[in-house]
């Protein structure tokens, strides 16, 4: 049975942070339409941090990895995104512990308490245009799935759907709350980076664990 | 035209640590700046005092870094353009305030500002920090209904809270004190702004949000969020008397009440214009036998060079009016 | 776009008695109203000290009605928009700060208010009013060359005088000291301003001239004078280091001199633009090996909205010093 | 041989009123494409006050006539040119002592005063396009005329063309300075009005005198 390993956690932080950095000028766009143009650089910005600190961690646990991930968001990118981003990574630590293999049951309540992290941090629920329409039914996905490929592939697929659904919403949390019915068209940028984390996770996957 | 977006910056990457060190240059007899975004005093309180820090967003100068100083705030947490800095340099800041006598964070009440503020509260419990508290603070009728005022914006009326408070943190009063102080400030302020133009972003060089000339938008926030909906722009009078009667009305303020006024100048108002306004809600406020104690007419929180203003109130008592008159020391905010 | 031409007054007509009315109904501590157009201290100065008046145009706005109080003016007449008041108003206020110690004329050099201040002498003379004197005061190194300094306009730079001169008056030099002093304090003052916007007149409701977006002009004066020509809009260093080199030369300041800066928002400029510009300036004076004593950032005189700055800077001794460290309290001009 | 006694001045210098008034807005158009755009409200307001403090005086000589017109425009004007202007007429009063009448050369006297009082108060001289290039020919035509009937119409003419000739200077005075080239082409709204001034005094002249 496969499972994630801290070297293995490592690599899937700096596929999603390579993945965003890609994007980073398409998620500035989307955000310019509903915020203030800046979630692609911010976010690109952080996960290169995050690299970094978990390159210079001195013992590479599964949970130093995840909270180094946590406080790079956290703190580099600030504002009310910084804090639900980094919040996701944060509540997800404790879920952790000393382990140091995660199978795919302990990998989906890892994000499941990112995600309750999250809702209970930023009160957004779905339908509110966040990056929470992309999360939670990726979550939700990756928990129905039996093992770690179908997760991946079920959970980018869901991100992605959810990410687009944001389209047609007026935005009831972050900026683009202060929009009204302006927000309608546009699709939220943290959503659609949440849908780019898991579509760089299951390419992760494919590529170096089937 | 009147319009530029080309601000007078440097690159946009190095701005708020630039602006911070030429702010600390101009007033290193008042603050200083410790690791690029701490902004604190020159002179630290006496031992035993409660610290007051508020992170927040940058781009609203004079906000909040022009209220360090004697009688105002300790340390000031200087964020992004328009986004509040994350929970490190919070409890870095929480640790500088800290004289013995505890902290209070104060949030003015915007979504990334409170959440980092929760971040920071529970890493300081993680760390065994204790003896530091939060309170969330509202003032802007536009953003939520009367009932639901803690779910309403932090807006310019909140220097009422900062001058009072920070007067009273030269005192004795403990930290619970303190907070009960900023709560009772905070409950008898009210806010409403509106604006005639929007700004550009200096991250971007973009114009924020568009706003044809001859329009005017009641309720408009700090970082251009929606109010009441665009109409026709007014003149000085009619729009005093568009805006007071529900200010009025959502306390309410009453026949008998003494006030503090605020006229905040979000950015391009002139002050020519805050005076023919201040003018009218003068007289307005007298007809309804509310008296004026004192009154503020300048730019306090900006909006880049947003052409709005917000008006505040702020009913008071003799405790009130005492911390008021007391002595403060911030670069922008000077009570002799 | 950021622009707009609409403005919150009531009719062109009434703007500047509404706008007296509405400053000095908030400043009733400290300024009192005579006759719709003379802004006079609420507490006269002490008998025998020299009285200090400025008449000038209105719309500079916090210039010159907040500068009134203790440590500065005693009696400012306003005229309209952009124009010096008549004779007859400035012999009004002649009478009106004469404390027994005799009156001085500060005139910013600008055609309207020398040739109104001569005739408001010539009318003392024919009244037999005397002990009044006249002051010429200009700063502006862009509107003549060196060599023919009294043709310079007044702009920004003059905030020096007021403070210093403000300070000396309230102590027991008679007016010829008076007038010596000012004359000092111009004559170790310089300014340059540029400008990246036009503005829109209040009584016509038209933007007063054009000017491109992306553009800047080096050498505007406070109602939009043209300067040096238009370039291409530059970064906050860039313009320092454009503006610093011909002001620091036309005096000269040297190494080893100490100066106080001002660097002055013409409107809606931002608080954080005018920081980083600061951190330049402050870095190549340092360079320079010129010391700054005390530095101003904000609006002193303002023209409408228009975006731009002047940057100033006066040598001091320390006589100057100490003037400039003496308290004063005008409503927007406070010094502890 | 005919004169002018102190009804008649208050009759020239309400026609003088009458047509600013009459040129209000035109004036306002001139200024605002080298000044401020409030010459043609300025000039007729004093005006106006002009004719009723004339009106109100008890005594109403020459000299007192003269000297009310000087002081509604130095006090209600403002400004540079309220200044230019009342110094116009406020140089002339010396010229007038007690007279009760005055003739064609007394008159072309007090006319010269007053622009000898001008020149000297704003500095400018014929070609700097102000005011002066409408009134030092308007004097000098009159002053070389030989009645006052031809003096006026050649005071007219001569203040008419010199209004005109501003068109092709650049300003050395007056708010139009700062304008630099950009004020060729425009007509400067202050010989403008001395030019209507003359004008309506040759009306006058010729509807009550001749
Ligand atoms: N309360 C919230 N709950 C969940 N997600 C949120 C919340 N507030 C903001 N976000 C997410 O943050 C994104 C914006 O991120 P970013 O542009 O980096 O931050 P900012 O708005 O501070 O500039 C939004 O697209 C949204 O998905
Ligand atoms: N120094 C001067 N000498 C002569 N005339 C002048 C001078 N300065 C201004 N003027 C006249 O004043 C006129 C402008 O008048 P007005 O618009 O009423 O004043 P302001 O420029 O103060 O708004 C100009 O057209 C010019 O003829
Ligand atoms: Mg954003
Ligand atoms: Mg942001
Ligand atoms: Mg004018
Ligand atoms: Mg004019």
């Amino acid at each position: 049975m496969s499972a994630i390993g801290a070297q293995d956690l490592s690599a899937l932080i700096q596929a999603m942070a390579e993945r965003v950095a890609a994007e980073r000028e398409a998620l500035n766009r989307l955000d310019a339409a509903l915020g203030d143009g800046d979630h692609g650089t911010s976010i690109s910005t952080a996960f290169a941090v995050a690299v970094e600190e978990i390159e210079a961690l001195e013992q590479p646990s599964l949970n130093a990895i995840w909270l180094a991930t946590a406080k790079a968001l956290m703190n580099r990118m600030g504002g009310a995104s910084g804090a639900i981003f980094g919040t996701f990574f944060l509540k997800g630590v404790a879920t952790l512990r000393d382990a140091d293999r995660l199978h795919k049951d302990a990998m989906g309540a890892l994000l499941a308490a990112g995600l309750e992290g999250v809702k209970a941090r930023g009160k957004a629920g779905v339908g509110d245009k966040t990056m929470v329409d992309a999360l939670a039914p990726a979550v939700a996905a990756f928990g129905a799935a039996d093992e770690f490929a179908s997760a991946w592939r079920a959970a980018a697929a869901a991100a992605r759907t959810g990410a687009e659904s944001t389209r047609d919403q007026v935005a009831r949390q972050g900026r683009a709350k202060f929009l009204g019915e302006r927000a309608i068209g546009q699709q939220d940028p943290g959503a659609t980076t949440i849908a780019l984390m898991f579509e760089a996770s299951h390419l992760w996957w494919k590529e170096n664990k089937q | 035209m009147t319009a530029r977006v080309h601000k007078l910056i440097n690159r946009p990457e190095n701005l708020v640590d630039e602006m911070l060190e030429g702010f600390c240059a101009a007033h290193s007899d008042i603050v200083r700046l410790v690791d690029k975004r701490l902004v604190m005093r020159a002179q630290p309180k006496a031992p035993g005092k409660v610290g007051l820090i508020i992170g927040c967003g940058s781009g609203h100068e004079p906000a909040m870094t022009g209220w360090i100083g004697e009688g105002l705030f300790d340390v000031n947490i200087a964020g992004e353009i328009f986004a509040a800095p994350g929970p490190a340099l919070m409890v870095q800041g929480i640790r500088a305030a800290d004289n013995g006598g505890g902290v209070l964070i104060c949030v003015s009440h915007h979504a990334g500002d409170l959440l980092n503020a929760e971040l920071a509260l529970e890493l300081c419990e993680a760390e065994g920090i204790d003896n530091v508290d939060m309170v969330l603070l509202y003032d802007d009728i536009s953003s939520a209904p009367k009932g639901r005022e803690p779910e309403r914006r932090g807006t310019a009326g909140l220097f009422f809270v900062w001058k009072l408070l920070g007067a009273f943190c030269e005192g004795d009063g403990d930290l619970a004190a303190a907070k009960a102080l900023a709560e009772k400030v905070r409950d008898n302020t009210r806010s409403l702004a509106m604006s005639l133009s929007s700004c550009a972003s200096p991250v971007t060089g973009e114009v924020m949000f568009e706003m044809a000339p001859g329009e005017m938008e009641i309720g408009m926030g700090l970082h251009g969020e929606v109010g009441m909906g665009r109409q026709k722009a007014l003149g000085a009078d009619e729009t005093i008397d568009l805006m007071l009667p529900p200010l009025l009305e959502d306390l309410p303020f009453q026949a008998g009440d003494e006030v503090l006024v605020l006229l905040n100048n979000s950015g391009s108002l002139t002050l020519m214009e805050l005076f023919v306004l201040y003018r009218r809600a003068a007289a307005k406020l007298a007809e309804a036998e509310i008296s004026v104690y004192r009154s503020w007419i300048g730019p306090y929180a900006t909006t880049q060079e947003m052409a709005g203003f917000a008006l505040s109130l702020c009913r008071v008592d003799e405790q009130m009016k005492a911390l008021w008159d007391a002595p403060a020391n911030g670069a922008y905010m000077k009570q002799l």
